[in-house]
């Protein structure tokens, strides 16, 4: 039977595949279908230091073959996580990262404070898509001064590694990257969604500004996890329209080396499962050992 | 709770732009409560997410929705054929919660039926059933729930009294006074809104049924809310802690 | 009979209706179907000062409701362009915009100065996508700076309408349309094509890198037309996974006062007719006189 | 040229993983000349472009078009069931021209008989046809052609020589040397390659059928090149001046 743990910041996944955050709830929603010891690791909705109520009404809307969502990263805390959910991955012994957020540097770091290390900590993800109240609301993660700064300052409080999280939406993703690079950060997750919106042409108005996810994202993310991975040392995860198990190959050997399911989960819930499935047959199919093996098998 | 391919009996035009469409589940469904409802699974490459409709009605292993051609998902499921396939994901979200009282008040307005129809049956006799609709084109969406008698409301006049529901409701509200009775109900957001001015004064308990847009129907992406008066959490989802809410709960 | 006529740069086009540059060849090629006399504007493929050959093959590739391209910008060169295909489009009294292209500033402006005015040339589009060979191969419409250069320059050698065209692979898309608008540009092609890739997961290779296009462009390409039609006083054309006259009125509801298509006339080559013909159904059914009165319908 | 709704009639596999689609044409095709082709759309959401195919025959409103599943494109086109419709953009591209000559030539690879199967019919007696093909099971692809009872060339020798068609169509050069004739090829980039070394002594005149991956098929987006040793504009488009060209014009 092939492999397909690997290993992310010295700690053993049992397999690749995640869910991306914000599109599995606090972890217990999907029990009744499957648990979150199936994943490699849950990765937690978008957390703050305070809770956020998020955003009215639509919260999301369908493109073809896409998803657009304003939620406006609605979270109870980071301290109420802990007190409340925590405890659950604990008895379910499944490894965790800790999706955060902040709309200034100090809610970042206060924020990255409150996590204590665990050894069912992985990692804290850190989303830089949100934006800067200070800077006139740009996003922290399109210049490259501010995420040399406030990755610089998380990296100072605290001990666990550190993932940032980047937005598409930016001149030169490699020089993001880099910059953070050069700051400390310990690896990356691949995209974010894409800002757009939708016009409704009967009411002519403007239901919802949002973020783009879905397929129409894939072919975007799958270029930057490949530039990032193949140029700067540090593991890449992978988000962005993966659908199937053959989505999640194509990641993987771009150079991701695990990779997050999101919007794929509201079409059929099963996905993750089937993904995890699909790995593993995949490899027995090519007679690979272990999933490591193809990690950037298309770097030159 | 599972995602059931179930195998189409009926996809029957009940009223114009009103489908029955009835499925066979292999397996059987976890237990439902009245109110709960369902994902389906549209099969056409122009409609990505999965589409919610209440269930209408289930037993021996056959589920009923009842639905309404509004958009692309809808229409195109009223295309859907006898015989073929529907996955469903089922049951879902928190259903009415029925106590024993004297009296039992259910308030429909339009499709808005079928978020009640499975409801009304279990509450049986001791309820008296409020329907309201654009005009009598609309009747035949009461189905099998003529028993109840329900009295009827039409905006154009065309059948029972011209108006909408909540004014005809509140014609009957002296008779019910004495009694201790609990409204349940189901329509478009404005009927729920004259329905909470108008029970406002004696806070009659109320347990009411919401619709928002939604993406997994399963708690996982928060983009189905409506705004409570919890102080904590006003942002509650209509597919998890819904859709069925205490009317008194919800801000409208 | 509703009116589906615009004004742009003080030409009357029959109908808002484009191709986008690159997707009706130099023209004739579709004469077998329908004219380009049908068109509003005959945008011609990107020209440059010299013939380029393009890339090898594969240069298509199908994406999950998306094409990824990578011609490499094959054509025959802006003064070949004149002397063999412009007399078809004086026939044809069909106005025309002329996409062009360099790969340094000289190139550009070279290639505009070859262009003679005429009363039927409505604009020149300048392809911003490209690589700067002189700055490391940073496309110049990445760079505020990069664009303002470029486009005084070309403003200083013809009096023809200039187009700015941009890419979605920016920061900040208002901040570039500023630096153009302060440096004289006349107005705005929304978008050009997102960078990508695809990795062939049997073959563990890149079949290809190449700009993607079509409907996964939409939401991104419709921000954008919102964003710059709202906050500057020029003209924007909108682009970007259009497939039927919704998608048209849409762009044209959010600020576009003309559309171009180019994807979803590969998938059913009659798709531009069937806009036009859908647009003044539109207007009809709204009992809307005139098309002008639907552009920014949605602006606050 | 049209885009045309056409009406299938037939799509029967006619040897493993193969598959010989008809369909009729509500109105007639304009003239077309034989290794031209259409582009087919094929109907499922997954499948975004057209699928390039040769006119394997078309007479009387009917069109037949005979491929390979290679692909989930082809694989989906198998499941065509009779009675449902395809659009058929057609015909497009250039394809061979016929002049008089003592002996023609037919060289086919695999599916590549698709693409020269019109011709061979045209061109009639004085044709000798060659065919290569991985083995017997693929023999079926001759069709109506056997009466030109053709070479036949196996790589694993199941049937007729054993080895590739062009080493096949070598042993018979010798017979033709002194004739005025042309060769005429389709088949895979390979198999024209070792064509174009075989005929290179004598320079025999010769037209060849080529494919690439396509977007349009109308010649308007450039996509679907072919490297030719023309100094000015060595990318020629496929379907626009090809699939067929003067094999000697063509880098390979
Ligand atoms: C819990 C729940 C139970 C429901 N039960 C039923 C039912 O039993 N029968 C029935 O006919 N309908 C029911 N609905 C509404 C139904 O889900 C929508 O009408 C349907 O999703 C519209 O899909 P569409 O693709 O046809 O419309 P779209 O093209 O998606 O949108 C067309 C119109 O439908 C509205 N709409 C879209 N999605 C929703 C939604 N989730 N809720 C409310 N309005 C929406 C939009 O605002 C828009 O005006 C229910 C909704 C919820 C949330
Ligand atoms: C002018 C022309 C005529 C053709 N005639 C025939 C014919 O008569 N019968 C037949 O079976 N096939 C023919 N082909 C090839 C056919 O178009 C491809 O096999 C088909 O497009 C594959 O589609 P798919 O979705 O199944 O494969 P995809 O999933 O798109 O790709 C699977 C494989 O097919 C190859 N492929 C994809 N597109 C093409 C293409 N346009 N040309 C060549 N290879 C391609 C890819 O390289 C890949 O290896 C012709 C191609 C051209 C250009
Ligand atoms: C409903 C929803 C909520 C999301 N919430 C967050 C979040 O809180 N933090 C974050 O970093 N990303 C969030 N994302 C982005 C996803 O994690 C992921 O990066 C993106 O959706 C692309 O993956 P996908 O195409 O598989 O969905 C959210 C996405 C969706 C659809
Ligand atoms: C095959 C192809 C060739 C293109 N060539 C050019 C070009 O030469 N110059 C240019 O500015 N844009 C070019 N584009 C981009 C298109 O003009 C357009 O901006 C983009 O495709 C988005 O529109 P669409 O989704 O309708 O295709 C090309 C696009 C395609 C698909
Ligand atoms: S629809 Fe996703 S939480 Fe309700
Ligand atoms: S496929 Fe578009 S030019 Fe040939």
């Amino acid at each position: 039977m092939a492999s397909l743990s690997v290993k992310l910041f010295g700690r053993t996944l049992r397999n690749p595949v995640m869910n991306a955050s914000g599109t599995l709830g606090y972890g217990e929603e999907i029990e009744p279908l499957w648990g979150v010891e199936t994943l490699g690791a849950y990765v937690t909705k978008g957390l703050s230091l305070k809770p956020h109520h998020g955003n009215p009404v639509p919260r999301v809307w369908e493109e073809r073959r896409g998803l657009i969502n304003s939620i406006g990263l609605q979270n109870i805390g980071v301290d109420r996580f802990f007190n409340e959910h925590f405890a659950f991955f604990k008895e379910k012994k499944t490894p965790i990262i800790v999706n955060f957020f902040g709309f200034t540097e100090d809610e970042y770091v206060a924020c990255a404070e409150r996590i204590k290390p665990d050894k069912l900590i992985v990692a804290l993800e850190m989303n830089l898509s949100c934006p800067n109240v200070k800077r006139g609301g740009i996003s922290f993660g399109k210049d490259p001064d501010m995420v040399h700064q406030i990755v610089k300052l998380v990296k100072a409080v605290t001990p666990i590694p550190l993932i940032a999280k980047l937005t598409p939406e930016v001149k030169n993703i490699r020089e993001i990257a880099q910059a953070a690079f050069e700051a400390g950060v310990d690896g990356f997750t691949l995209l974010n969604t894409i800002p757009s919106m939708v016009v409704d042409v009967e009411k002519r108005s403007i239901p919802i500004r949002g973020g783009l996810s879905g397929p129409a994202l894939r072919p975007v993310a799958l270029k930057a996890v490949y530039e990032i991975s193949s140029s700067l040392p540090l593991p890449v995860l992978g988000a962005g329209g993966i659908m199937n198990s053959n989505d999640a190959l194509s990641f993987i050997m771009a150079g991701a080396c695990a990779v997050q399911v999101g919007t794929a989960t509201f079409i059929d819930p099963y996905t993750i499962p089937k993904i995890i499935k699909g790995l593993g047959e995949y490899l027995e199919r090519c007679r690979c050992p272990r999933i490591t093996g193809i990690v950037g098998a298309v770097h030159g | 709770m599972d995602d059931i391919e179930a195998k189409v009996l009926s996809n029957d035009q009940i009223a114009p732009g009103y489908f029955l469409l009835k499925a066979k589940l292999p397996k059987p469904m976890d237990p439902a409560t009245p109110g709960q409802f369902v994902m389906v699974k549209v099969s056409d490459s122009e409609v990505f997410l999965r589409r919610p409709f209440s269930i209408y009605d289930y037993n021996r292993g056959i589920l009923s929705v009842m639905y309404k051609v509004v958009g692309k998902g809808t229409a195109s499921m009223s295309t859907t054929r006898k015989g073929s396939t529907v996955s469903v994901l089922c049951p879902l979200g928190q259903g009415f919660t029925i106590q024993d009282r004297e009296a039992y008040v259910v308030v429909a307005g339009g499709i808005g039926i079928a978020g009640v129809h499975a409801l009304a049956k279990r509450l049986g006799r001791k309820t008296s059933l409020f329907f309201g609709c654009t005009g009598k084109t609309e009747l035949p969406l009461i189905g099998d729930l003529t028993p109840f008698d329900p009295h009827v409301a039409t905006l154009d006049g065309s059948a029972g009294f011209r108006g909408n529901v909540v004014q005809l409701l509140s014609k009957h509200l002296e008779t019910l006074k004495e009694k201790d009775f609990e409204v349940f109900a189901c329509g478009p957001e404005n009927m729920l809104r004259s329905l909470k001015k108008l029970l406002e004064k004696q806070r009659v308990p109320c347990q009411a049924s919401f619709e928002e847009r939604m993406a997994c129907g399963l708690g996982l992406c928060f983009g189905c809310v409506k705004k409570t008066v919890d102080e904590e959490d006003p942002y509650k989802r209509v597919c998890k802690e819904g859709p069925v809410f205490d009317l008194w709960q919800v801000c409208l």
